[in-house]
């Protein structure tokens, strides 16, 4: 089993699915499809024993194949705990999507090119968060946004047209400046250590980046993924084009895709450009809470309830990339773990605005009022998800959002009050939609009055109903996700914080450089760290080591 | 005499038929013109042969003029097939593919 | 001594997830005995808790259980812990033995209310939040009780949910309770980064505790003002206290049950709870513990002055909550934070019973709230107007019901403090402590004379499920007012002997619940000693007060045509309109956040951002359509841009060497 | 004999210099048997013609890979040509070009109506062996000469649909503008060949690189600067670059599509590998002063090919502007010159074959009767008509927008990996911001094929009026597809039972076997592109010494 | 040497002068003319050059066969007034072109003012042409260099000429089908 490719089968496995479902017949193809997204969430799931260990390094699973070797270009894929839960997501989403195509594949629209795009999207987000030589995360990026495209512009709106050349025109100008800075990565890190011209990830963290460069590079990668993550002022094409794209598409896009830009810090950024991701940390925060705040704001005040949750996304991406760069354990832990749960909030959320259009035939906020008693099982979804997405303590967004937002004021308390701010306008939001939709009054005369009464179908609840089981359980142990990331991360933040030992700390940070061997098809294990339980007279160590952490914080 | 010499009057000619080209438009003197800048061209050609001592020059003149023939005729081709069905030559008035 | 709090969530924990998954098909009967059941059985684990917890050494009282690490980060760990101490155990007791005479009532109350599962449900629910709330050994898991009996509050104001104003009612709570919960994450955020650590047992043990085995807080330490201040902003928020109190008011649109539980008897005394669970923070920032009881006196006096003008009674009441909340909170500030603790019990008692009665009348005057519609109905609801009376006296702390012991205490712990050297102001505080308890007993009284004494002055009321009376019929318009049955009689009969006995634990002779307390209070300031000069004066003062307030009540209102009506008074009318301090927020806070929405909708959205990339791409159209005219479609044309490229280069590569 | 046997005077050619131009012998006498073969069989049904080129095409192929593998290679005819990897490299591009326009032919022949389809045939294997012999040229005159070939071939073709105006039109632009311009090419060559004594490249390398001081120290700087911009200025004009571009899209516009694709292609091809056969094997040592030359003319061609192509709204119009465009990423990497930018260079123009000729028969397969029908419009719903020609043409579409995993992008990342590491990152920059633009307009062509509806209503409605018991006549399709009625038959309704069946064209199988070609080379070369970057590899280190 | 300077001075004011007549006569056929009279001068001047065949050449084809052509094609044409009717929509290109014109010629003349054959070319004696002249004759060298070095340019003007022919044929056959 060890020489089995699951990464690759991870990634292929979608594209095998796409193919099934181009060439099948309606139920037969969306069958193929779903068998296929399944298949891949069981390989993904596979990988959670090995890599969820929390012992596992950086980069520690990896498959590598030459591909172009002169151009430095090799078929590389990693995986590790940064990229692990990911993947996880976008199988499940994926299976998620599929299932909630039910409609479309029985009785829609061209139903094979629909699944087929849907699966090639997947298969590229798989790809993206797969890849580390970076000309093949490049190829997966774009690979990705060709469905992408197709999907909102072939199943979107009246409007769909122009939401979807808007959102290629919008990624594709921040992914060709990546790909300059990919290029440019490249050329100095094999110029400055006079070595073969390489873009695989391992062998450039090997290397280092030379720091003059770092800036500018970063800023290059930085256009790609604040653009697809919809970072203020970046976020044109966001509002338009998730408030155009059919809902089983949007559970992909915003649930998976969005997080290809945050991830793309977390994974090629940081590591990559350390001076360069310190000196502009501060700009880059200053956007993320702009972004959070304004579009709160904009959330708040907006009339379509497609276009509310399209800037409640964006809001909480804004909190990933604040935890991101806060660029501590804590804060890039906190986002990851917030990617995931981000993911499965907004794709419930909009399963159910789905839901809910498809009952009532509008969108506008104003149409609606209590549809709770019609709907008493979508109102209590709904509420399940809002509450999660609104940062409820106990549910699974809070506790990305508290580990981003803990980071976050660890580096910066002005960065870190004003990201936490967004918990007020978060809640506001959220319910101003939950109670303008479900509760209150109808509107006389208006569409929901006479809206069909059925609650939720079969067919509805059970793509929804493991996202819901997921917002329960990794609000009570996020701990699920937090653990196999604390050795890649701890490597990640060693490059920003002094090399203080700290008996908390993970040993990646103790200033010990890891060498990442991309070549060899294997799992580096090291020592087992020893395990964290916690017990009362344990506790005592507590306040020395969090002298000891103040003291890193404020260095 | 300088090769010099030789050359500037090239020029002159070639220069003269590029303009031609610009500033007529029957396509006839249009062709003419670029006749002309073909032949400056030879008188180049032949000019640096001589004083080259290299036989390069006779060559490409008469593969010039060789060209040149060919490209008459198909010119001429042209620019009577166009005659026939229209019965203008004005290039002016060939603009019907712009923008 | 065991530690049963894991099965004391656990069970009403289960409770929810069954009534909320499967209540809408089980019969009532099967709803209100899970319901109550699992309260009652959670109640009887912390009683055990709580006798197990008496039968070992004060320093001993200590048993955390850790479940599981809830998440780990860095340095960061933050474990699912639950912690049973004494005022853990004090806490769980109320809530669960409060909770569940409250969950009783309301299978009368509720009764016939269609949504009546979703109600046990909810309720279930809130005592699961409560109970972590209480429970919890960390600030992290304290905070996911707050946001969850936050969210319990909610669902209950909003229980009536297509009725607007509860809807509104609903949102406003939850709105400003985060804003506590902000200041609760910021609390906890700084607590992290001073301390690395978020669990109690190394935070809150005083030094006093010297000798055991626990390690202590170092004194002084950094940011213990904004520590404090921002747990203190958690506090108000979900306390009421000025100036996040506007939500409390609304809250009243629940269900009466509910106001009882959790907008008297218990969430809202959860900020209390956290004052005192945090009481070594306070303890080393004088200036947080002095704004603490600014904004406390200040609450208290100001709540009891609006009381004085509302017409709703279950609004006087709230007021009446706030007001009480205010005064703990100046107790704590002054260092007496097992006093704090001791009104909360003792309040949870009264106040739910006050409620409860209110419910009662409400309940069989079918809906009505507003006390100009009632009157007289003494001799309808005899029982009722006892209990009512009792939780009246309690609350205007008539010798000995127990609200004279334990706001006594308080307002004695604030005397000690002014006298030991607190300053002017405390004397100020105390001042206005005795003033609000006159105020105290005037507005319940003339509650309770304008509900039961005067002539009755609302009109008919129809019998449960009847339609309403005819008009100009001979009837008597209360012919249909009954006294409630046995399960909203009986937990009002409890919670009136509680009142009445409740304060014997606390009195100034033996205190026996600050002793209790103390391992984790380490309370500085227990009121003013009995052998203190000062200690009679005060006594008497606090003897005095109550009945002065329910005299002027008496003499106001204990008549048959009372006046309720509206008045000229400036004075009244701004207490009326609360001192506009809704108005106030709307116009200040809510109008600009969402006007600026909007603006930067229109201007921002709609006008930058997305008139900049359509303007970019007419901009780009309009380059393309302007070089495309240079494509003239004249060969010659083409042969000029030939000849221009070419006289270019040659006079670049002319002039150029 | 006074002479040495390397005398132009005495040298004689043998066997060796007849094998080093077998592939263009074959091609030679493909045309000739295709000449010969018109004679016989009657007008109209000469698709078999295609057939014989086609297998000139294909034995040419073999020829160029057995001498890449295995054969002699160098230079010959007294150093007339050079059988190097540049020019095998360029055959195979060119003979893969012949060959899809080709396939393309006879379907097109066929709906155009052209006539002369024995002549169309030779002329179009004639314009390649021009091609050919231009990018295997190792004398300047031996370049004149294949451009000549070339382009006299295809300002016939170009003119070849002698009914029609546009192409007449096409044809007479062509012909004036390009021999226009080669005449700046010719002075050009003259002048060089004065500044450095041959016509011969090698010499000219020889010399120039003898002369160390040369050219700036002494007087014949300007001479020879003056020779290579007038150079500069012919190749500009045969590779569409700004601003000699004018031309390029009134004659793809104009001239018959299946022409357009094969020229767009091919004439590029030869005209690139002329350019740095001159400007990098003949002049490397004058690389300062055209490199800042080539840097402006890419910026200037990169942008305003994109620009204008942007709100073009007749596709093969586009695709004429995007073929500007395109020259100017390629001219990115003239400017950088490196051998790292001829290999990208090379790349490109294999990638761009690939795809452009896939765009092109796409176009070529819905064109109309008339030679109208290619805007948007006519591509509006056409994801529900033909399915399968619009997968194609919407994946030539990502692919020349450069989408990855296609030959687009392999082009485009080679070159502008090349221009990065010639120390040219500002050229990239821009490029990759031109091509944004390009994003947009190939992918509105996207938009037309799949988020539209055709612009008219079904024309079955119209048809069913007169004559009801059409109706099932008209719902039969050969595409597979829904019928529905080209927006421009709905012009004349009153005649629509005529023109429907007429204008519902079925696609040739030989154009479906080229657009397949196309379609799997597209993705292949996006793919797996090992073997063409080897090759092209080769090719640059043959030139770039 | 005198009346070689002479020669030249005449001939090159003959071939401007003729030249511009060109550009310049209204009438074609007048231009045709001139252009025929611009080849004999050019013709004259390889003479000077010594390349006899070349000269022989211009004057045989060139200004012989190809002119007929040209000036058959030219009046069949311009039946009256050449053909042309209209104002001229371009008449500006009459002031870009001369303007262009004046620059394209300075700075050429510039460019060949300041250079001269190289000497080093010169002194390569790249391929002996006047010693091939001495050899074999004027013509003869000629020819020599022709299907010698030069065969495979010159077999290619075979094809160039197949090309043209085809384009004829394209051009002015029609057939019935149309």
């Amino acid at each position: 089993m060890t020489n089995f490719p699951v990464l690759s089968a991870i990634v292929f496995v979608p594209l095998l699915g796409a193919v099934g479902a181009l060439i099948l017949p309606r139920l037969a193809g969306w069958g193929w499809a779903l068998l296929a997204s399944l298949v891949d969430l069981a390989l993904a799931l596979l990988l959670i024993p090995r890599l969820g260990t929390g012992t596992t390094h950086m980069l520690a699973l990896n498959e590598h194949m030459p591909w172009l070797p002169d151009a430095g270009i090799s078929y590389t894929l990693s995986a590790d705990g940064i990229n692990l839960f990911l993947i996880c997501l976008n199988a499940l989403l994926t299976v998620v999507a599929v299932g909630a195509s039910f409609g479309v594949a029985r009785s829609g629209d061209r139903p094979r090119q629909y699944l087929m795009l849907m699966l090639l999207l997947s298969f590229g987000m798989q790809g993206v968060f797969l890849a580390t030589n970076l000309f093949l995360f490049y190829v997966f990026w774009e690979v990705m946004l060709v469905p992408a495209y197709l999907l909102v512009g072939m199943f979107g709106g009246p409007q769909r047209g122009i939401a979807a050349i808007k959102f290629v025109l919008y990624t594709t100008a921040g992914s060709l400046l990546m790909l300059v800075a990919i290029i440019a990565t490249g050329i100095e890190v094999s110029s400055t250590h006079h070595t073969a011209f390489t873009l695989d990830l391992a062998a450039l963290l090997n290397a280092g980046v030379p720091g003059n460069v770092q800036t500018v590079l970063f800023l290059g990668f930085a256009a790609a993924f604040a653009v697809k993550a919809g970072l203020f002022p970046l976020h044109g094409w966001v509002a338009d084009t998730y408030s155009e794209t059919p809902v089983a598409v949007l559970v992909l896009i915003a649930g998976v895709m969005a997080k290809t830009g945050v991830y793309g810090f977390v994974r090629f950024c940081l590591p990559l450009f350390p001076q360069g991701v310190h000196s502009l940390a501060p700009i880059m925060e200053t956007l993320a809470v702009a972004s959070i705040i304004y579009f709160a704001l904009e959330a708040l005040v907006a009339l379509d309830f497609m276009r509310l949750l399209a800037y409640v996304s964006i809001s909480h991406l804004g909190v990933i990339v604040l935890g991101i760069f806060a660029l501590n354990t804590q804060g890039i832990e906190g986002a990851i773990v917030q990617m995931i749960n981000h993911g499965i909030i907004i794709a419930a959320l909009f399963l159910i605005a789905g839901a809910i259009e498809a009952r009532t035939g509008t969108r506008r906020l104003a149409d609606f009022g209590a549809l709770a008693t019609k709907l008493p099982w979508l109102a209590t979804v709904f509420m399940i998800a809002a509450l999660s997405a609104l940062g409820l303590p106990g549910l699974n967004s809070f506790a990305g959002e508290f580990l981003a937002f803990l980071g976050t004021f660890q580096s910066s308390i002005v960065f870190g009050v004003l990201g936490t701010l967004v918990v007020i306008p978060a809640a506001w939001y959220m319910l101003r939609f939950f109670q303008g939709a479900m509760e209150g009054v109808t509107p006389e005369g208006g569409a929901v009055a006479s809206a069909r009464v059925a609650d939720l179908r079969v067919g509805e609840w059970l793509p929804l109903l493991p996202l819901l089981a997921l917002i329960i359980f990794l609000g009570i142990v996020p701990n699920t996700l937090t653990a196999p990331m604390q050795q890649p991360v701890g490597e990640i933040v060693s490059s920003y914080a002094p090399a203080t030992p700290s008996a908390f700390e993970a040993p990646g940070a103790n200033g010990h450089v890891h060498v990442y061997h991309p070549i060899q098809v294997q799992t580096i294990q090291t020592q087992t760290i020893q395990t964290r339980h916690i017990y009362v007279l344990q506790m005592t160590n507590a306040l020395a080591s969090g002298e000891r952490e103040q003291a890193r914080v404020g260095a | 005499m300088q090769v010099s010499a030789y050359l500037i009057v090239s020029a002159l000619l070639f220069t003269i038929g590029a303009v031609g080209v610009l500033v007529r438009r029957n396509p006839l003197v249009m062709f003419m013109s670029i006749e002309l800048m073909l032949n400056a061209v030879n008188l180049s050609f032949m000019a640096f042969a001589h004083f080259l001592n290299s036989v390069d020059g006779w060559m490409f003149v008469f593969l010039v003029l060789t060209v040149a023939a060919a490209e008459v005729v198909v010119g001429l081709a042209i620019i009577v097939s166009i005659f026939r069905s229209r019965h203008e030559i004005d290039v002016d008035d060939l603009t019907m593919l712009k923008g | 001594m065991v530690n049963l709090t894991p099965f004391i969530l656990l069970l009403p924990l289960v409770g929810f997830a069954v009534l909320g998954l499967v209540g809408r098909v089980l019969p009532r009967a099967a709803i209100s005995l899970i319901g109550c059941g699992v309260v009652l059985a959670a109640f009887v684990l912390a009683v055990i808790d709580f006798f197990s917890m008496l039968g070992v050494a004060p320093e001993a009282r200590f048993s955390d259980v850790l479940p599981w690490t809830w998440v780990t980060s860095g340095s960061v760990t933050i474990p699912f812990g639950l912690l049973s101490d004494p005022l853990s155990a004090v806490m769980l007791l109320i809530v669960t033995g409060v909770g569940f005479l409250i969950h009783v009532y309301s299978i009368g109350y509720m009764e016939g209310d269609p949504g009546y599962w979703r109600f046990f449900s909810f309720l279930n629910l809130f005592i699961f939040a409560m109970a972590l709330l209480v429970a919890a050994d960390n600030f992290l898991m304290l905070l996911v009780g707050w946001g969850g009996v936050g969210l319990a509050s909610f669902l209950l104001i909003g229980f009536w949910y297509t009725r607007p104003s509860a809807v509104a009612a609903a949102r406003k709570a939850f709105v400003v309770n985060v804003i506590g919960d902000f200041g609760l994450l910021l609390a906890i955020f700084l607590i992290v980064k001073d301390f690395g650590t978020l669990q109690y047992i190394p935070l809150i043990v005083h030094p006093a505790s010297a000798g055991t085995a626990l390690p202590s807080l170092p004194l002084p330490f950094p940011d213990a003002t904004a520590i404090a201040l921002l747990l203190f902003v958690a506090a108000a928020a979900k306390s009421a206290q000025l100036p996040l109190h506007v939500w409390l008011p609304d809250a009243m649109e629940g269900p009466t049950p509910v106001s009882a539980l959790i907008h008297a008897a218990t969430m809202v005394t959860a900020g209390v709870y956290l004052v005192a669970r945090a009481s070594a923070i306070f303890t080393a920032s004088p200036t947080a513990l002095a704004i603490v009881g600014i904004i406390g006196g200040a609450t208290a006096f100001m709540a009891a002055t609006i009381a004085c003008v509302q017409t709703d009674i279950k609004r006087v009441l709230a007021y009446s909550t706030m007001s009480q909340l205010g005064y703990m909170f100046m107790g704590e500030a002054a260092g007496g934070f097992s006093g704090g603790i001791f009104h909360l019990t003792t309040h949870a008692y009264f106040k739910a019973l006050l409620f409860m009665a209110a419910g009662a009348v409400i309940h069989a005057l079918g809906g009505e709230q507003d006390m100009r519609k009632m009157g007289g109905l003494r001799g309808r609801l005899p029982q009722t107007f006892w209990l009512f009376v009792i939780g009246g006296l309690t609350l205007a702390a008539v010798f000995p019901l127990s609200g004279f012991w334990s706001k006594d205490g308080l307002l004695s712990a604030v005397l000690e403090k002014a006298q030991t050297g607190g300053g002017t102001g405390w004397y100020v505080l105390y001042a206005v402590g005795l003033f609000t308890a006159i105020l105290t007993g005037f507005y319940i009284f003339r509650l309770i004379f304008g509900i039961f004494f005067g002539r009755y002055r609302g009109g008919a009321i129809a019998a449960h499920g009847a339609a309403p009376a005819k008009r100009g019929g001979t009837r008597d318009p209360l012919a249909n007012v009954h006294e409630v049955g046995a399960a909203m009689m009986v937990p009002m009969v409890v919670l009136g002997i509680l009142s009445v006995i409740g304060g014997f634990y606390g009195t100034p002779w033996s205190d026996w619940i600050g002793q209790f307390l103390e391992p984790v209070t380490h309370t500085t300031n227990t009121g003013i000693a009995p052998g203190n000069g000062l200690f009679w004066l005060a006594f008497v003062l606090g003897l005095v007060t109550g009945p002065i307030g329910i005299a002027i009540a008496w003499a106001r209102y204990a008549q048959r045509e009372p006046r309720f009506g509206a008045s000229r008074n400036p004075l009244v009318i701004l207490l009326q309109h609360k001192y506009y301090i809704d108005e106030l927020y709307d116009a200040v806070i809510v109008v600009p956040i969402v006007s600026l929405g909007v603006f930067w909708r229109i201007g921002l959205e709609g006008g930058f951002f997305e008139g900049g990339s359509l303007g970019l791409g007419h901009l780009v159209g309009g380059i393309s359509r302007g070089l495309r005219r240079l494509q003239t479609g004249y060969a010659r044309n083409y042969a000029l841009a030939i000849l221009v490229g070419a006289a270019l280069l040659l006079v670049y590569y002319v002039i150029h060497p | 004999m006074i002479f040495a046997a390397t005398s132009p005077f005495t040298y004689t050619p043998s066997l060796t210099d007849w094998l080093r131009i077998v592939p263009e012998l074959i091609l030679l006498a493909a045309a000739l048997l295709t000449l010969l073969a018109d004679l016989v069989g009657s007008p109209g049904r000469k698709g078999w013609l295609a057939i014989i080129g086609l297998a000139g095409a294909i034995c040419a192929l073999v020829a160029t890979q057995m001498l890449w593998v295995g054969g002699s290679i160098g230079e010959a005819f007294y150093g007339m040509v050079n059988d190097d990897y540049v020019s095998l490299f360029a055959n195979i591009v060119i003979l893969f070009a012949l060959g899809i326009a080709l396939l393309f032919s006879p379907g097109y022949i066929e709906r155009q109506g052209i006539t002369h389809e024995g002549e169309y045939y030779t002329l179009l294997i004639l314009a390649a062996l021009g091609m050919m012999v231009m990018s295997a040229a190792s004398n300047l005159m031996v370049i004149f000469v294949g451009l000549e070939i070339l382009s006299l071939a295809l300002y016939i073709l170009s003119a070849i649909v002698t009914t029609r105006r546009r192409s007449q039109e096409a044809g007479m632009k062509y012909f004036i503008l390009s021999s226009f311009a080669s005449a700046f090419l010719l002075y050009g060559m003259a002048l060089t060949y004065g500044a450095t004594g041959s016509t011969n490249l090698t010499a000219i390398r020889t010399f120039l690189s003898s002369h160390g001081t040369f050219p700036l120290g002494s007087g014949f700087g300007p001479l020879l600067l003056v020779a290579l911009g007038l150079m500069a200025v012919g190749f500009c004009f045969k590779v569409s670059a700004v601003p000699f571009q004018a031309w390029t899209p009134d004659v793809y516009v104009g001239a018959p599509t299946s022409i357009t694709a094969f020229m767009s292609v091919g004439t590029k091809v030869a005209a690139f590998v002329g350019l740095v056969r001159v400007f990098f094997f003949a002049l490397p040592s004058l690389s300062v002063e055209w490199q800042p030359v080539f840097w402006v003319i890419a910026v200037l061609t990169m942008i305003g090919g994109n620009l204008m192509a942007a709100s073009q709204r007749d596709v093969k119009r586009m695709l004429a502007y995007s073929s500007v465009a395109n020259a100017g990423y390629m001219l990115i990497a003239v400017a950088t010159h490196t051998q790292a930018a001829l290999q990208g260079l090379f790349i490109y123009l294999a990638t761009y074959a690939v795809m452009n000729l896939g765009a092109f028969g796409v176009v070529l397969a819905i064109e109309r009767r008339d030679g109208q029908g290619t805007t948007l419009d006519d591509f509006a719903g056409l994801g529900r008509r033909h399915p399968a020609l619009a997968a194609l043409m919407a994946l030539f579409m990502f692919a020349l927008a450069g989408t990855p995993a296609t030959a687009g992008f392999i082009g485009k990342w080679y070159v502008f990996y090349a221009a990065m590491t010639g120390g040219h990152t500002e050229l990239a920059i821009i490029g990759v911001l031109a091509s944004l633009i390009g994003v947009y307009y190939y992918l509105r062509v996207v938009w037309a094929i799949y988020f539209t509806e055709p612009a008219t209503a079904p024309l079955l409605v119209l048809a069913e009026e007169p004559t009801p018991e059409r109706e099932p006549a008209a719902t039969t399709t050969a595409g597979g597809g829904v019928a529905l009625a080209e927006p421009a038959t709905a012009a004349q309704p009153t005649t629509s039972t005529k023109v429907l069946p007429a204008d519902r064209h079925t696609t040739h199988p030989a154009t479906w076997l080229g657009l397949a070609l196309a379609g799997v080379l597209t993705i292949a070369l996006g793919i797996v592109p090992m073997l063409m970057v080897e090759w092209a590899l080769a090719a640059a280190q043959t030139l770039f010494k | 040497m005198a009346a070689g300077v002479i020669a030249f001075f005449v001939l090159a004011t003959v071939s401007v002068a003729s030249a511009l007549g060109v550009v310049l006569f209204r009438n074609p056929v007048y231009s045709m003319l001139s252009l025929i009279l611009n080849l004999l001068s050019l013709a004259f001047f390889f003479l000077m050059l010594e390349a006899i065949f070349v000269a022989a050449i211009q004057v045989l084809i060139y200004a012989g066969a190809v002119m007929v052509l040209f000036l058959f094609v030219v009046t069949m044409l311009t039946p009256s007034g050449g053909g042309i009717s209209g104002p001229d929509r371009l008449r500006w290109q009459w002031g870009a072109g001369i303007g262009l014109g004046i620059i394209l010629a300075g700075g050429l003349i510039i460019a060949l003012l300041n250079g001269s054959i190289a000497e080093g070319a010169k002194a390569a004696g790249m391929n002996g042409l006047a010693q091939a002249v001495d050899h074999f004759g004027n013509t003869e060298a000629f020819g020599q260099a022709l299907f010698h070095g030069f065969s495979f340019p010159f077999e290619l003007t075979g094809v160039l000429l197949v090309v043209a022919v085809l384009g004829a044929v394209v051009m002015s056959r029609r057939f019935a089908r149309e």
